[in-house]
């Protein structure tokens, strides 16, 4: 079934479904003379999952860069909870409420995996350079506020024993979860995570799809993920759009793309990574 | 017009050929830069130190004799009246390339794969060490360099254009020129050219080329070498041999954010506009601003520059992917 | 490493605090490193080598030995400070810096420590003014003098009058350089000449468009207040524009034969002033290559001997050596202390009679200072290079400046200065 | 055994976030303080004042100073002489024009008209990257040393551009001018010091360090997480050109007294204060101040030791000493590329755990 009411609804394995966060609409975006994406649209609703499949050079990432405003599409236009997205900076729209994770890590490497998530809370700390010259009232008080709600991130993902160490010495799979962490710290309406586990062995995977779902449930955070495991895939998305280069060719449930007889084609039928 | 002010050429023409000495400074930076992805600091005295070298075999001084006295009491300056003019080139030229030699082994070697400002800090502690070592071998007073270039002005240049155009810097030049075409052809046309043109985009593709990092990293000190050479023969010839000869790796710096640090053609046509630029400068605007602009006005050029076109002058445009 | 730096710590802590005893204790700031060691070198080896004369010949002064501490500046500031503050603690006489930065920074440190700074020909003018500057002497001459006494000469050439002519001054762009500046400005207005200046940065290396600017404006005068390879670079580019040597004069500063030479037969006829004569046809050499030179006790390689700026290192070693006897007689003691080395000093005089005494027979003109004149006699002479006999003559005798023109500004500059640091005048 | 955290666990967050979370470093940490601040100014002479404790405190400061931008936001700099400079030139203006003005009023509003020269030059830092930025603010090096030369106004019309630190005090103490003592000058530096030290050590643990070390470490996904790069990097600039600034306002009017842009401010000073940083470790604060000591003491130390006790020939011991600092240089570089701040570090690391190293 294709949703077009703007309504709440449950989906077949009973899971409330809310109305549109974020619509794409006619989205193309060009390099030069490349075009990475072709006139695409499609929607995210409250707080489902929603995963965007395809083959590599598909132009996934760069979607998810046109969502967080790295990229700034030649065509189309980004709604944002029913209000359309003037062209802003990727910070702004950090402030709005997206955060993301990327496919080939960029954690700050220089850092603890603690300052790390920290980094993540910096659009919730407000606090003024001389306060925190001072580290007196405010500034400390704001410091330790969201310290807690980072402490929270780290039990909850399991990482309390590295809570000290420079990231740059964890090894991938940690690196992953830490950058989920940070993505998380900014408690985003929509959570983007692009190839979450790439690279990853088996029970990381289990892992990382466990804390995705949790993510979805205890937070109700809408998140919004591309992935290449098409079993991953089908057990955590609720809806799945999928792209061939730089074209939407599928858009539905799981069950529905299976069913697909382009996506089988153009996807399935040839790559078995 | 100023196209018919009588100097206008003359600032032009020499703005050309002080160019052409920046560039040639520049150049030995930026062999570096490509090779091994050093910001080499070093540059301006390891020409100092060739020139010094140069002149000691030249006029046949004794190396430490100062160091010698104050320890041994033997007083010993000269060992003879010195040896031919090319004998002394070529026996500089193989200092530096034994000079490169132990930079390689002792300072790169274990500094491999470090952030370049961890390697530019250690060229910078490099050029401390050879200041002083050339300092200490061949005394810091000032020296004269005389490897028969002609000097004062052209007279044909004086007669037919009424110009002053030093005859040694017209053969600095010329130098220069030569110097930077073989360069050239030599990354084109040899194998150990091409491996290092290789190397710069990844070390990698240089090692299947068939030689070893060291060895190519040994022959780009070992140019850079000779470039410093020639320019500090250049520069000391023109204003004697002394401790100021090693300033001016600063002159160099602006054509490298003009031309960018990877790029020879950059180098040169970089080295030729701050050249040009700054004497038209200096002597048409500086007189308006007080003088003495040429310092900084090189730096605020290529800042200016650098600003409205961030890739430098042949770098192409940076797309920034995640 | 560690231990070793803390025993050496303590030591000279120990050595800096307690004065050596019955030596007469003077300090040589020098520099032999760094940009401008070529210059710094000579002076160091003249100072140092008369000192030693003065001790090999006669036993030091009044049958005291001298001790000289030498200390490396390589003309920075910084370094200016912790050599001044690690010898002033060991009984230091008499400071020279031989650096204007180093001199500005000393003027008020020695006043308040009471040690006499002695700034031969350079540092600041004004101090010439003793009512203001107790401690700080610039005998026998200041740039302003110089300027003056330039001007003079240029007047001289041209026959008594600058009118309507054209003056550049070719200046080291540093405190150094601009000092003769207003005096140029002053004397410009007196006599109705155009006055221009065209500043060269330290090093000076390229000083092509600075030429250039010469040929553009054709001045009938340059004159140079350089330091350093600026000064040799310079002359090399005005013989090479062929600009009429005989008309370019240089401050005594810019006369070294290390800045005449690498120009070759072009630099002939190049002028400049001097406060002392040149060359080694002096009695006292004779005595300096028996007593120093054949020991082998020279400073340095020994290699600069009756170079102008050898010979400037000198007769800054004679005038304090002089200083020093004047302080003995005054108080009659032979071990004397900073502050009657400042009043040896304030009572100095040398008359040609005493210069030959002291086997210097016309090597300068007389110096006489007082408490209000600390500038000596304000005299210099015109001398001029050849290049084939490789000599420098003088070509006038010394001239005094232009005093009317001259006193007020360094009764002006040193008011300034006194109001600043609210010092009220001495000698009255 | 003594060494360690024996027994003291963090219980909250405030205790965690301790500048030394252990017991003894704290404990030893205040000790030293006491001491310099009630010991050593009674045994304090000119030499130890003027040679060597003022140095290390003004340079400690301008490290700090460059470490925020260079260590921390990853922004390498070369103008610090330049930044130095209109430190030094803003007191004098200040000091002539207020002869009232309390000298710490002074240094302070130094520093902030710095941090604006600061943040025009910091703006470039936008669009250009790395060495290319490096040899950038070579141009306001080399443009405010010339500025300062031309411009009359800056020293009051002084015939020769030299300006000189009038006598001013601090609270009725005199602070600057040649009457000042030397434990005066002293206190006055290193409570400059320890207040902005602690500042800065409080700055880069808060929420605006990190928005810095995320634009040094990454600045795509520090953008990405909502830090603004041009406040970030343009705040990096303004508080370090304050520092710088109040360095040089303190160089100048309380330890030489006297400066002419020319020499005082060279590029050696931007290379000097360079090197402190990287010597010491860049991203650190201990790593400023280790640097500072390095590359202000080691100089004196030589000097004393080559000179003054092996009674060397001057000029051989200045090229010895130059020849041995840039081996040591290189040396660290090559044993601890992050600093000697990282080997001390290592060091305690291995401490806490002895005697049982694992």
């Amino acid at each position: 079934m294709t949703i077009a009411t703007q309504d709440a609804f449950t989906t077949d394995d009973g899971r409330l479904i809310g109305p549109t966060l974020l619509e794409v609409k006619g989205i193309t975006l060009k390099f030069g003379g490349v075009t990475a994406i072709e006139n695409i649209s499609f929607d995210i609703r409250e707080g489902e999952v929603r995963a965007i499949i395809g083959p590599n050079g598909a132009g996934k990432s760069s979607m998810l860069n046109v969502i967080n405003g790295f990229y700034h599409p030649q065509e189309g236009e980004v709604w944002f909870k029913n209000e359309l997205r003037a062209p802003m900076k990727p910070y702004q729209i950090a402030y709005q409420g997206i955060a993301r994770t990327f496919q080939n890590i960029a954690l700050f490497k220089g850092m603890s995996t603690l300052d790390n998530i920290m980094t993540g809370r910096f659009t919730h700390m407000s606090s003024g350079i001389l306060a925190q010259a001072l580290w007196k009232g405010s500034a400390e008080r704001e410091e330790f506020v969201n310290r807690e709600k980072v402490e929270r991130i780290i039990d909850f993902l399991e990482i309390q024993q590295i809570r000290k160490t420079e990231v740059g010495r964890l090894p991938y799979g940690l690196q992953k979860r830490v950058e989920l962490g940070r993505a998380l710290a900014a408690e985003p309406k929509l959570l983007l995570l692009d190839e979450p586990m790439a690279g990853m062995n088996v029970e990381e995977k289990e892992d990382m799809s466990r804390f995705i779902l949790d993510v979805n449930e205890e937070f109700g955070t809408t998140v919004a993920l591309i992935e290449h495991d098409m079993g991953v895939v089908m057990d955590i998305a609720d809806r799945v759009v999928v792209m061939d280069y730089g074209k939407k060719i599928g858009d539905g449930t799981p069950v529905e793309i299976r069913k697909n007889q382009v996506v089988i084609d153009a996807y399935l039928g040839i790559s078995h990574d | 017009m100023i196209l018919f002010d009588p100097f206008f050429w003359e600032v032009f023409i020499s703005g050309l050929l002080a160019g052409v000495m920046y560039a040639l400074v520049a150049l030995g930076f930026v062999l570096i830069f490509k090779a091994s992805g050093i910001f080499n600091f070093a540059q301006g005295v390891l020409a100092l130190f060739a020139a010094l070298t140069l002149v000691g075999f030249q006029t046949g001084q004794v190396p430490f004799a100062h160091l010698l006295e104050a320890v041994f009491g033997l007083h010993v300056t000269h060992w003879g009246d010195g040896m031919p003019t090319v004998l002394a080139l070529l026996l500089s030229l193989f200092v530096m390339i034994g000079l490169a030699w132990l930079i390689v082994k002792i300072v790169l070697r274990p500094l491999v794969n470090q952030e370049g400002i961890i390697l530019f800090m250690a060229t910078i502690g490099l050029a401390f060490v050879l200041e002083g070592v050339g300092d200490l071998m061949w005394g810091a007073n000032v020296k004269r360099l005389d490897v028969g270039l002609p000097e004062g002005p052209s007279d044909f240049l004086l007669d037919h254009t009424g110009m002053f155009i030093e005859k040694l810097e017209i053969s600095a030049a010329v130098v220069a020129m030569i110097l930077v075409a073989s360069l050239m052809l030599f990354s084109q046309y040899t194998k150990m050219g091409r491996a290092l043109r290789a190397v710069a985009d990844d070390h990698q593709a240089a090692l299947s080329v068939g030689i070893s990092l060291e060895t190519i990293w040994w022959v780009v000190w070992s140019i850079s070498g000779l470039v410093a050479l020639v320019a500090g023969v250049m520069w000391g010839a023109k204003s004697g041999v002394q401790f100021s000869l090693s300033l001016i790796a600063l002159k160099a710096l602006p054509v490298l954010m003009l031309g960018g640090f990877t790029s020879i053609p950059g180098a040169i046509i970089g080295g030729l506009m701050i050249g040009v630029g700054e004497k038209m400068f200096e002597f048409y605007i500086g007189p308006m601003i007080g003088g003495a602009t040429e310092n900084w006005f090189a730096y605020m050029l290529a800042l200016l520059f650098l600003l409205f076109r961030p890739q430098g002058l042949f770098g192409e445009k940076i797309i920034e992917r995640v | 490493m560690k231990k070793t730096i803390l025993t050496a710590m303590s030591a000279f802590l120990i050595s800096s605090a307690v004065p050596a005893a019955a030596e007469l204790v003077f300090p040589l700031l020098s520099y032999r490193t760094g940009a401008y060691a070529p210059n710094g070198i000579p002076i160091a080896d003249g100072f140092s080598d008369y000192l030693t004369l003065i001790n090999e010949r006669d036993g030091g002064i009044g049958g005291e030995k001298i001790k000289m501490i030498e200390c490396e500046t390589a003309y920075n500031t910084e370094k200016g400070v912790e050599c001044y503050e690690s010898t002033k603690g060991q009984g230091s006489l008499v400071y020279w810096p031989l650096s204007t930065g180093i001199t500005y920074q000393l003027i008020p440190k020695v006043t308040a420590d009471g040690i006499p700074l002695h700034t031969m020909g350079y540092g600041r003018t004004s101090a010439a003014n003793g009512k203001v500057f107790s401690h700080v002497f610039n005998f026998p001459g200041t740039y302003w003098d110089a300027a003056s006494i330039i001007t003079k000469h240029m007047m001289d050439v041209e026959g008594g009058s600058l009118k309507g002519k054209k003056i550049a001054l070719v200046h080291h762009n540093s405190a150094y350089g601009k000092e003769p500046i207003r005096t140029f400005e002053v004397l410009a207005e007196k006599h109705g000449f155009e006055f221009i200046t065209l500043p060269v940065d330290h090093p000076g290396q390229e000083q092509k468009s600075t030429w250039l600017q010469v040929r553009k404006e054709r001045p009938d005068f340059v004159t140079m207040w350089g330091w350093g390879v600026m000064n040799q670079v310079a002359i090399k580019e005005a013989a090479s524009i062929r600009f009429p040597m005989d008309r370019f004069i240089g401050v005594w500063w810019s006369s070294n034969e290390g800045d005449v030479l690498p120009a070759g037969d072009g630099a002939t006829g190049y002028k400049a002033i001097a406060l002392h004569n040149t060359g080694t046809d002096f009695d006292i050499y004779k005595d300096l290559e028996k007593h120093v030179i054949s020991k082998g006790l020279a400073a340095g390689a020994g290699d600069h001997v009756g170079e102008v700026l050898y010979n400037r290192g000198f007769m800054q070693g004679a005038l304090v050596v002089e200083a020093a006897r004047t302080a003995q007689k005054i108080h009659g003691v032979a071990n004397i202390t900073p502050a009657m080395m400042r009043d040896g000093m304030e009572a100095l005089k040398i008359d040609q009679a005493r210069w030959a005494e002291m086997g210097l027979a016309n090597y300068a003109a007389d110096i006489n200072v007082t408490c209000e004149n600390h500038g000596g006699p304000g005299l210099g002479a015109i001398q001029q290079w050849n290049a084939s006999t490789q000599k420098w003559t003088m070509i006038t005798d010394f001239v005094a400046a232009d005093r009317s023109v001259v006193d007020p500004l360094i009764m002006a500059d040193s008011a300034a200065y006194a109001a600043e640091n609210n010092i009220s005048e001495r000698c009255n | 055994m003594i060494y360690r955290e024996a027994g003291d666990f963090k219980t909250t967050y405030k205790a965690d976030q301790e500048t030394f979370p252990i017991r003894l470093d704290k404990v030893g940490f205040w000790l030293s303080v006491l001491i310099v601040v009630f010991v050593i100014p009674l045994f304090l002479n000119d030499y130890w004042e003027k040679a060597v404790f003022l140095p290390f405190f003004i340079y400690a400061i301008a490290a700090i100073g460059l470490n925020i931008l260079t260590g921390y936001c990853g922004q390498v700099s070369l103008g610090t002489g330049g930044f130095m400079a209109v430190g030094a030139y803003s007191s004098y203006k200040l000091m002539t024009s207020f002869p009232n003005l309390d000298m710490f009023v002074v240094i302070i509003c130094s520093g902030i008209v710095t941090a604006f020269v600061g943040i025009l030059f910091g703006i470039p830092s936008l669009r250009i990257k790395g060495f290319y930025l490096a040899v950038a603010t070579l141009a306001s090096q080399f443009f405010l040393v010339w500025l300062f030369n031309k411009w009359e106004w800056t020293y009051n019309y002084s015939a020769t551009g030299q300006i000189t630190a009038p006598e001013r005090d601090f609270l009725g103490v005199v602070v600057t001018g040649a009457y000042s003592a030397p434990w005066a000058t002293y206190l006055f530096c290193f409570g400059f010091l320890f207040i902005f030290g602690w500042m800065a050590r409080n700055l880069v643990r808060g929420h605006i360090g990190r928005s810095w070390m995320a634009i040094r470490d990454m600045d795509i996904a520090a953008e990405i997480i909502g830090v603004n790069p041009l406040k970030a990097k343009l705040s990096a600039f303004a508080i370090s050109s304050f520092y710088i600034g109040v360095a040089g306002a303190l160089y100048f009017s309380v330890w030489l007294g006297a400066a002419e842009p020319t020499e005082a401010f060279s590029i050696d000073k931007s290379f000097d204060v360079l090197f402190m940083i990287i010597i010491g470790g860049l991203g650190s604060m201990t790593g400023s101040i280790i640097g500072a000591a390095f590359i202000v003491l080691l100089p004196v130390v030589f000097k004393t030791v080559l000179v003054g006790l092996l009674g060397w020939p001057t000029d051989i011991a200045e090229f010895t000493q130059i020849i041995l600092i840039g081996s040591l240089i290189i040396f660290f570089l090559i044993k601890e590329p992050h600093g000697i701040a990282a080997l001390w570090r290592t060091l305690k690391q291995k401490l806490r755990l002895w005697p049982f190293p694992y």
